[in-house]
């Protein structure tokens, strides 16, 4: 028997380290699955005040991954407590609630309003745009980082994760910083700045211009910043990025995460959670480790040589 | 508050009962039914084939050479026999992921999603039913003749086209007792004028309490417009593009317009049939 | 007719706006196509020292892409003039020389020994570690780009390209820096630091650890910084990354690249680049367009938005 | 000094003629020939068939369900037919992408780029060869055999291999007159010590003035040291991981002993023939 389970920290155990990522996953996915299945839940971000979403087509495919600028849209803090949490309360794994604001403050008070029963964590979206520092996002940066989590620290007691970007040129700083700040976890990451055109209509294809990539094409980045994020703390990473079978989970796992999250393969497959923690066990069986968190210490290191950022060139 | 304990390895309180179902579906035929459409059946049992009229599938859709689907595409039930086990798409064979499916041969698989979404409805009112579709529009509703026949609801289909060739189903709805009028492009007869003068003879008629229509804007606010003028019921399924066909990505909404106020909906999830009434120009 | 020919500035014109990206051509391809049908030939990256390269395994394979660790393995600027650039005089097509060094003054150096017959521009290759900065890349930040193309500027009259790095959180400062230090050109981009592990070996798949992403899984990422570029500067922008077919470079041209750089497209089929040039010719003859640099004008706009760094969340 | 003016528009000098060519070759036959080895062979006429012994072609390999080869895949010519236009690739089947090589049928096509590489060389001295090798190594050393034959050159073949069924081609030595000599893990007979008996006595006899190897890390070092000791001219044929084949990428590098000094050598471009003298463990 693999023991799958997973420490997250302030005494969160998953039954197992897979997981949605925010946006992709909704009540929806309950009529095809098992959520009871799935190591936790994780909600699209929500936002304090109504909002939104972007212009349509707000989605595009590009080679082996796909473009989306959905933005935020959002009924609100007040409506997801009322309407939406207690269809998750039915729900035995725990609920983790992404949340994102404009300023650091407006941070703070959606975390303290998240204080009720059901909720079992919070993921910050801090990859969003900081409209007090020139609409750049809180995660591009080690300071902005540090302040939004700081400041959701202190109003709130429950798990804390902070969501970082990859647009950004240092994020094992930025991982430091939400470590400092006192996350408890950080998850790397969100969808990378991207644009498709269409060379017919000579448009764009997003409705947005710009919007983020996910899927596979997007993991050999994401894998990258999560080994450097796991090397650069000592709280646990949660991988995310192009995440489709197991053996993508078990290449994060190896380069150091804790758990992983599985967005865009969902779209594709929406069986894809449950097939990576049915392959997870047999990888682990196969390659005989008894827990699935021997993973994490298992990358054959011996000639790993210093991390350099620009090993590409 | 937070209650990581109890939340760990607790089993399912309810065993699980799905809804729909990502089914691996066999081809059982995938024919040409003119230049432009294709029709394939699935022997797809289990839930696939419960699939009601306006339901739709979200399908996964071959990579063929340099044609790489990467989302599924959506597409509406043409038929689903919860008897036979047998469900059918009518498409029109347009982009990469519909050239792929179109190479589909028979014993080959198809992973089909569903059926999703919310269908037609007949409000207990509604005794006389004009269905009124253009090009692959017609796909969407012949299930919704058949429904209607059912339940003893009276129905005449106004069928638009470009051709004679471009009108599809007609066989469909005529076996359900439908009366058929046929508007063309090539004979002018599908004007907007001409089919508003259909249409204002059909209710003066009696035979118009629910308007019901798919796959043209144009006829859709034509429609909408004699609906509000006459108090008359109607729904209207809508496409746009989609990803994960389940409410979660937020990519497929449109603007609909409740009570006076704009308001967005995902056509995948609210939809992708919709109040008449609500419905907004695309 | 289409006009093929674009204007890089300082009297640099190409016949036709394609043209190898560093590093990815040599002279083994004069084996299989004619040099001469190409707007420009690039070579790989020299230093003006000995220099070896990483370790083997260098390449790994990803969905839709590549990762390489190649490093620069050079044998010198003076063995390049007397061996390699003879070799390159038979061709009518004119040699951007890409050099790279680790000091301010080293890329000083380099630069103004390239005065010579036969080079008809110098691509600066600032996506390498500068030693004098931590070995963080010159081009991850405005302040160290201009300061190393200020100094390469000093001292040549060649038409000065920098190749900017993707691995920064915003490339189009970095571009407006080159710009404001004198470079003639900016190419975007080099490769993205991604990384990839053998579950089986449980080792990483490059000798390095981590190395760069080219190829069609990373062609969003490098139009939309090419789209960003072309907004911020006045100086023409040459597209590079996952560009394999004519439509992809169309995409690069309409988000405003005046030319592009054909990469790991020549690996998998030796002809990519003439089969770029030739669609290029029949995308304009279709579309009405005489010269290939009406291309650059022609996104339809009607709807573009601000510019936001996180369009995507 | 620079001279973009000039730069632009003048054709070319001279008219432009290949090394190699990147040819759609049409598949005549791919054949299983025992449990790990296909042999595929291809109507590839032009600069294809013109390949020496050990040059190589790099070849896209077709992407086949969850298989994606990225790159193309490197291969030794086995058979090249100037007058018949024929090329031949004697493949194991590991892993994406000779997967994907195994699942082309006759008539379909395949893009081989070649040739590329240095091949064997026989140097005016040599008149009597020992050529050894061991699995797919052999696939490399059967047109050397041809090579030396034509060129009256005598061969004696030392073929290695795990049992009985793994030894590869022996038909095509023995057809060009080639002594043959096998040794097997399954008998014991290929242990080194025994190589070394046989490879000493060959050459005692007066028949070992060349070696040739492929295939194997342990049997070019034993060729390596033996050629040192007893003055043999000798060269092997290299493997190492390529995308491009064509010398422009440096993934393909090997070290190599060049007079005392380790010097990194492309496989693809200075190879994948190499002295046996500079030749360093892999
Ligand atoms: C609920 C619903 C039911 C549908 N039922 C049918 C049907 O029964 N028969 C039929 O032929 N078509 C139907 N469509 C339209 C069908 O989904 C598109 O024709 C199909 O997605 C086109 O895919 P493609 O790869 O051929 O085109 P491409 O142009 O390559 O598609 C590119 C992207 O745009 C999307 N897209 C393109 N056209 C449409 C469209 N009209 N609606 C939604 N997304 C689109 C694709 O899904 C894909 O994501 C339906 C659409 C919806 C939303
Ligand atoms: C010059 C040369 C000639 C060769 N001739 C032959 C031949 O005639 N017959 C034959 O069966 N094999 C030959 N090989 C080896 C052959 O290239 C590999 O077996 C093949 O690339 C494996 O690909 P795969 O997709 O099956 O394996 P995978 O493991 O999926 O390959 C992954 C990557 O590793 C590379 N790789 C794996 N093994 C090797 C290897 N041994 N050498 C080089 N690259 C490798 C692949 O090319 C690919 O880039 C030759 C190699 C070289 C360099
Ligand atoms: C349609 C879509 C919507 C998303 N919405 C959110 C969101 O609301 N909040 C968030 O933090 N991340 C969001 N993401 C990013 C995902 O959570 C995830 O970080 C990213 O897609 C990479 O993982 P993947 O490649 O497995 O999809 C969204 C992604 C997609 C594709
Ligand atoms: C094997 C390899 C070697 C490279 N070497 C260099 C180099 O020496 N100098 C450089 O500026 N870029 C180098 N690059 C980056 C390419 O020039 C190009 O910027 C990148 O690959 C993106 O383009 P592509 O996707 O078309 O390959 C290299 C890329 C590859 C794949
Ligand atoms: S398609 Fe994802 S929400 Fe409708
Ligand atoms: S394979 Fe590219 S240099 Fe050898």
């Amino acid at each position: 028997m693999v023991d799958l389970s997973v420490d997250l920290g302030r005494g969160l155990i998953l039954a197992n380290p897979v997981m949605p990522a925010s946006g992709t996953f909704a009540e929806g996915l309950a009529r095809v699955i098992d959520l009871n299945g799935i190591g936790a839940l994780v909600t699209k971000t929500i936002t304090e005040e109504l909002r939104g979403g972007n212009l349509t087509p707000r989605v595009a495919e590009v080679s082996n991954g796909m473009l989306n600028s959905i933005g935020i849209p959002s009924k609100g803090i007040t409506y997801f407590l009322e309407h939406t949490l207690p269809f998750y309360r039915q729900f035995t794994a725990p609920l983790i609630v992404s949340i994102s604001a404009p300023t650091v403050d407006a941070f703070a008070r959606a975390a303290a309003r998240l204080n009720v029963p059901g909720i079992a964590g919070i993921e910050a979206n801090i990859s969003c745009p900081n409209i007090e520092e020139d609409g750049k996002a809180f995660a591009m940066r080690p300071g902005t980082t540090e302040q939004a989590v700081s400041a959701m620290r202190e109003v709130t007691d429950l798990p804390l994760w902070a969501k970082l970007t990859p647009n950004t040129g240092d994020i094992a700083a930025v991982a430091r910083a939400a470590e400092k700040a006192g996350a408890d976890a950080v998850v790397v990451a969100n969808t990378i700045l991207a644009m498709s055109i269409d060379i017919e209509t000579m448009r764009p294809t997003l409705g947005n211009v710009m919007g983020g990539l996910s899927g596979p094409a997007f993991k050999p980045i994401a894998l990258r910043m999560t080994y450097q994020c796991a090397r650069a703390v000592n709280i646990p990473v949660i991988g995310c990025g192009g995440i489709a079978t197991a053996n993508d989970a078990v290449e994060y796992l190896l380069a150091g995460a804790a758990a992983v999250q599985v967005g865009t393969a969902t779209f594709t497959r929406p069986n894809a959670m449950n097939e990576v923690i049915a392959g997870l066990t047999e990888y682990c069986r196969r390659k005989g480790f008894n827990r699935v968190t021997d993973l994490q210490a298992a990358l054959n290191a011996e000639m790993l040589i210093p991390d350099v950022m620009e090993a590409a060139q | 508050m937070r209650q990581p304990e109890n939340s760990a390895v607790t089993p399912p309180v309810d065993p699980f009962s799905a809804l729909a179902a990502d089914t691996s579906a066999r081809v059982l035929r995938n024919e040409w039914v003119n230049a432009e459409y294709k029709l394939i059946v699935l022997d797809a049992p289990g839930l696939a084939a419960s699939a009601e009229a306006g339901q739709f599938f979200n399908i996964e859709c071959p990579v063929v050479g340099e044609d790489k689907p990467f989302f599924r595409r959506p597409m509406s039930t043409y038929a689903a026999d919860a008897e036979t086990g047998q469900v059918e798409f009518l498409y029109k064979v347009a982009g990469a992921g519909t050239r792929g499916l179109a190479t589909l041969l028979d014993g080959q698989t198809v992973r089909i999603l569903g059926p999703l979404g919310v269908g037609f409805t007949l409000p207990e009112h509604v005794r006389s039913i004009v269905i009124m579709g253009r090009g692959v529009g017609l796909a969407t509703l012949a299930p919704l003749a058949e429904m209607a026949h059912r339940r003893g609801v009276a129905v005449t289909a106004v069928m638009s086209a470009r051709g004679p060739e471009q009108v599809l189903s007609v066989d469909r709805f005529e076996a359900t007792g439908a009366a058929v009028e046929i508007v063309l492009d090539s004979d002018g007869t599908s004007d907007l004028a001409n089919v508003e003068a259909i249409l204002r003879r059909l209710h003066a008629q009696g035979r118009a309490d629910g308007f019901y229509t798919c796959g043209s804007n144009r006829l859709m606010l034509l429609m909408k417009r004699l609906a509000g003028e006459l108090g008359i019921y109607g729904e209207v399924a809508m496409e746009q593009q989609m990803a994960c066909g389940l409410g979660m990505c937020f990519c497929c909404v449109r603007n609909f317009d409740v009570d006076g106020e704009t308001v967005s909906k995902r056509v995948c999830w609210d939809g992708p049939v919709f109040p008449l009434a609500e419905a907004t120009s695309w």
